[in-house]
């Protein structure tokens, strides 16, 4: 029988085995530690690893952020937690310019293997202040990598990838997600001995011929359950994209679905103004504009900041309904 | 320039002008203030366990004393914001009851109209300025309340609140060396509850002797330490700082010593993990501050035990009432959403009509 | 004969006409009183206004323009200058979410008119932490506005409108061009006595009826330069429409042109991932799709962090002869 | 816990041990490397109004003592940082007066090959991590460079430098709090030239009668004020702070006061106006560092005046030979661009070759 664990427990097991595999990798955050995380990520950990590999930081987000850029530049491989990845926004200068910018102005001569992960996500009720999703915003600096998993099993094969790449990534989970299990073999059921999925790969998460739904992070989720919605109501066979990793970007996997399906719709969690959505459109517009028999339509939480209230903040989110009702115009 | 207060016995505290001055009215009117914070704060918790509230619920319940000890001495142009942990702050400046619990209970009547929840109550008419939810990001928004009253040519104040865990970031810090360099007539109130979080001060702050507020020497700030179980102490040392404040038009940074007696946020699994048993048993039983101004009260005469009763039962059935209040109001419209987003849209101006507003579809 | 003035000196007359407007206007940022100002935008007014109008700050963008907005709270209305929009960064979280969020989240109850302003470019040779263009990334966030004029003569209108708002308006210059020339009238040879362009308009700079070259910031004057190109050497005779504001979008223009024109390139200075052209781009997409002959092209700086190098850092902007080349491959 | 030196006469600091254990050599070394680091700027200016060099131009003459000074203290695992006023520190790590030049020139042979500019200068062969250019940017990075050489067990240091404008930086209050809080060995030492552009010290900072460094107090971390136009003084001063950083882990916040005769950056066309000219004068008088090396060195009999001359002569043809190699150097070629963005791009790795990661065109 296929082992099933949570996103949290495979991101979890993902850390852990990094921490075994190198002596420099070291996990930083706010109650990552003797309080075993936040949302309970990291439980375990520091029980297991001690006082020098995992580290209880004060609420300074930017003074320990830029501490582990710093150090990262010795050779030490931080890994970051943000209790929410809207924190990232009191950090916001060390990430986008010593972590981005420093191995271009020096020439190469230096560089900054850090990983910044924690969840980005709306749909919780905390309030619009804590439910920002910068996937876009980071994405948008080259120098930095962005990554959104969607489930278990790729949350683990990702989390490892991230903590041996040697340049920034900024590894962005949903607390919604921690809470799902997923299928994760087990290292001595895997040839390799362990699960390791690169950066830049995306997934087809269901295949069909119809439509392509692409997404990144939550989204996906909602996404195969209106491609279920679709193939069981209205007879259309939807093909599910899920990116996975934002930047670098599998564009060959996008072109592959659109010149196969001929269109396509973006699902995110994202705002819509210059979100994901709207470059991945723009892309495949550019390189696919002769396959298309409709336009790429996208799919976004609602222009406005989160809302408090639970049932208005979920209509604020996209919903599979949506994307079924949008899929049927074009489709 | 650094002004530092040994604590005291609360005697020499009570016997301050603007405590001797206090009428038997107002100090049972300070007691109910607190007793009201907590029963709405103990309904509170009872539907968010019953699944009538989202999101975060951080209790006040322990610090009552410093919002409402510290509120009690504002006038006209005195301003008021907070951190996440607000409702005791709230309902000190005079909002009510039932605006605050629908606000957590998601509706349209609530205080920000279902929109801010737990962490972002407001109530401009009031001079209070919220309830924010970025640690110390509040902090330069003090700074600004107090530049406008000063430009204003009006004498007033503004009472920052901010935790123990929140003096680390760097906009705190950055508020504190323009407080000082431009004469702002801010008060920085730091809450010390011990904790930020599952972290004890100890562990996410460097210090010296005279304790958190002693950073003020740095900007050559006043400062001053407080114990915060009497609303007396703390009312006599916050009237220094607003006369510092109003006729000097200087800021003040204060530390008071507090305790919640609850977890971080009513989700704060390991509330009873950071600290021992003994030591939350041991605040809650001796360093209460409800029951602290109930036995000063007492003491004094001004009440008694079954005053006190009556009291406790009238604010719990005020909570209760406003717990029904919420459950019987409506949910926000869907069209709310994009209400309150920009004001020349909500107000139909021109520059709201021209141009789009919103991408969404 | 009609005046001609600089950008920078419009921008000047802008500001010092609101100071003279209502007595709520302050200018608060680093060096803008008795320095007056790093680009000598401020140039004269803190003689003229004095100390209570005219602030200089320390090198604290979060602290004072946090502070800008809590006053603006109480009905001031701050202008904040950042020396280099760049330094946003250090500011993101005031100015992303309590600018942003907080009336929302106070359901209406607090407002925030202020304006965030300064020179938001590359090409100067300043290297990668001091040439970002963050339009994309402001104009994703909800409740806010954004603004960026191209010429002399909006940039005054544009200003005065900002200031005037009563939302949040992110007001991004060029330092190229502060000291080009345009004609704009003087007070008293206007009808209504003074020049408010209001937000959310663009403008067509130059009609055509081939191609549509879209554009915001400096980027309109490169292309009004490739028009040029076009018509002489081509004969292609292109319409350029300058956004002037991103936020609130002009988009009834933008698929005006489209529509006569049925093609488009969005040319921006910005970076190309989720940027505004990106936006633009995936918009027209959905709403003309059967009226583009052409894909909608995209033109943005070099994918990298600016090159310091004088040389090396002009070919990473865009230029005229791009524009011209890529429109040569789908006119 | 915090240290406080008075400022006292040369001879003094003259006697410290690690000032009376230098040989002659090694004290015309010290002259050497000020002299230089003034030729290498002064030539650089005149390409600078040459039209050769880009952007901005920080100049570091009148402080050069300071990077000098302290930097000729450090052994192997001693790192360094600093802002964008980079150029003295960058000479006095050991880079190249050629690869620094051809870096200003924009030339492929340039240390940050081109790409960085007058702001950015690296090294990290010689421990040397740059050259910042966002004020108070570069305080973290000094954090966590102190914190890898701790965590790798080796007895070092990092040395990070900032101006007194760089105090109000939200991420310096950050930092200091973290190097106190987990005992980092980083030394962050205040180049205090009076001036953040043209702002003094005054109207940027509130500050307490010891000055700057003594907001190192509310960190509880030790601090020291040193009058920067000594060698001597500068050599003991921080000699003491890299002490404990060795010994104890400890960091230590240092304030040097010294000057910089020239404008902001060249491009500061009010460099006169926000001092006065006989401020100016004073200082370029009294208080020039070499000059006073030069006067102490002479006065030890250690050089002479013709010595000097040579030197200055030398380091003048240094700096001429160096900006010939730079006009010589050939730009960057175009394909540089999409160089040094991603390591695992530049070294042709799998993961670099995996997925689109750049999105021009
Ligand atoms: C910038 C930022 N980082 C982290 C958080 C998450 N967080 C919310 S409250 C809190 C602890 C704050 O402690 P303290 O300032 O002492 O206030 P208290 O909760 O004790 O009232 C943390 C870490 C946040 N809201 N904002
Ligand atoms: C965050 C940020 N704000 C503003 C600037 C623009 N700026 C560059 S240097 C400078 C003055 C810094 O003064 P100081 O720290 O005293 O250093 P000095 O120039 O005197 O060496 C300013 C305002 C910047 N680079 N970064
Ligand atoms: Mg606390
Ligand atoms: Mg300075």
């Amino acid at each position: 029988m296929p082992r099933e664990i949570t996103y949290r427990e495979a991101l979890r097991e993902g850390l852990d085995e990094e921490l075994a595999h190198d002596e420099n990798v070291i996990i930083i955050g706010e109650e990552v530690a003797e309080y075993n995380g936040a949302y309970k990520v990291t439980e375990g950990l520091w029980k297991k690893w001690g006082d020098k590999r995992l580290i209880d930081a004060p609420i300074s987000e930017a003074g320990f952020i830029g501490m582990g850029i710093g150090a990262s530049m010795l050779g030490i491989r931080p890994v970051m937690e943000l209790m929410f990845y809207s924190f990232a926004y009191v950090a916001f200068d060390q990430m986008m310019n010593n972590a981005a910018t420093c191995r271009y102005m020096s020439g190469g001569l230096t560089h900054c293997p850090i990983v910044v992960r924690g969840p980005a996500n709306g749909g919780t009720n905390v309030g619009a202040t804590h439910s920002h999703t910068p996937e876009n915003i980071f994405a948008n600096m080259p120098g930095l990598k962005v990554v959104s998993p969607s489930d278990a099993y790729d949350v683990k094969g990702l989390i490892k990838s991230a903590i041996r790449d040697n340049d920034p990534v900024y590894f962005m989970e949903s607390t919604v997600l921690y809470g799902m299990t997923g299928e994760v073999p087990s290292n001595d059921e895997l040839e390799d001995g362990e699960l390791i999925i690169p950066l830049g790969k995306a997934k087809v998460k269901r295949e069909g011929s119809d439509i392509s739904l692409i997404a990144h992070g939550r989204a996906v989720v909602t996404s195969l359950l209106a491609a279920e919605i679709l193939a069981e109501k209205y007879d259309i066979n939807a093909e599910v994209l899920d990116l996975r990793s934002i930047r670098p970007l599998d564009e060959a996997a996008i072109m592959e679905t659109v010149r196969k399906t001929h269109r396509a719709i973006y699902i995110e969690e994202n705002k819509p103004f210059c979100g994901v959505g709207a470059q991945i459109s723009s892309m495949i517009m550019e390189q696919a504009f002769d396959d298309l028999d409709a336009p790429v339509l996208r799919i976004t939480s609602a222009d406005a900041p989160a809302f408090y209230s639970p049932p208005i903040e979920k209509l604020q989110l996209p919903t599979a309904e949506e994307i079924v009702e949008r899929a049927l115009t074009i489709c | 320039m650094a002004a530092k207060t040994k604590s005291k016995p609360t005697a020499e505290y009570a016997d301050a002008p603007i405590n001797a001055s206090l009428t038997d009215e107002d100090k049972i009117e300070l007691l109910r203030k607190m007793v009201r914070i907590r029963r709405f704060e103990q309904t509170s918790l009872k539907h968010y366990q019953g699944d009538k509230i989202g999101g975060f619920l951080h209790l006040y319940i322990g610090q009552e004393s410093v919002a409402v000890g510290s509120i009690s001495l504002l006038g006209d142009h005195d301003h008021v914001i907070t951190a996440y942990r607000d409702h005791g702050h709230a309902l000190a400046v005079g909002m009510g009851m039932n605006e605050c619990m629908a606000e957590l209970f998601g509706k349209a009547t609530g205080c920000s109209k279902g929109k801010g929840g737990s962490m972002h109550y407001f109530a401009p008419d009031k001079n209070y300025w919220g309830g924010h939810g970025i640690v110390g990001g509040q902090t330069p928004l003090g700074a600004g309340l107090a530049f406008g009253v000063k430009y204003k040519g009006l004498k007033g104040s503004c009472l920052c609140y901010l935790g123990d865990g929140a003096i680390n970031q760097g906009a705190f810090h950055e508020s504190l060396n323009l407080a000082s360099l431009w004469d702002l007539p801010v008060i920085y109130i730091i809450e010390n509850n011990g904790y930020s979080m599952g972290t004890s001060q100890a562990r996410s702050s460097a210090y010296p002797e005279g304790g958190l507020a002693q950073r003020a020497e740095g900007y050559n700030m006043a400062w001053d330490k407080i114990e915060g179980v009497s609303i007396y102490e703390i009312r006599a040392g916050v009237q220094k700082a607003l006369e510092r404040a109003h006729e000097e038009s200087r800021p003040t940074l204060i530390e008071i010593m507090t305790y919640r007696h609850k977890g971080h946020s009513v989700a704060d699994a390991n509330a009873e993990k950071y600290r021992t048993k003994e030591e939350i048993q041991k605040y809650m039983q001796e360093h209460d501050p409800i029951d602290f101004w109930k036995r000063t009260l007492i003491d004094e005469g001004v009440i008694t035990e079954d005053d006190y009763k009556k009291m406790n039962k009238e604010a719990g059935d005020e909570a209760n009432a406003a717990a029904e209040f919420a459950e019987k109001s409506p949910f926000p419209d869907e069209s709310a959403i994009f209400d309150d987003i920009y004001w020349e849209v909500d107000n139909n101006t021109e520059a709201g009509r021209t141009g789009r507003h919103f991408f969404h579809k």
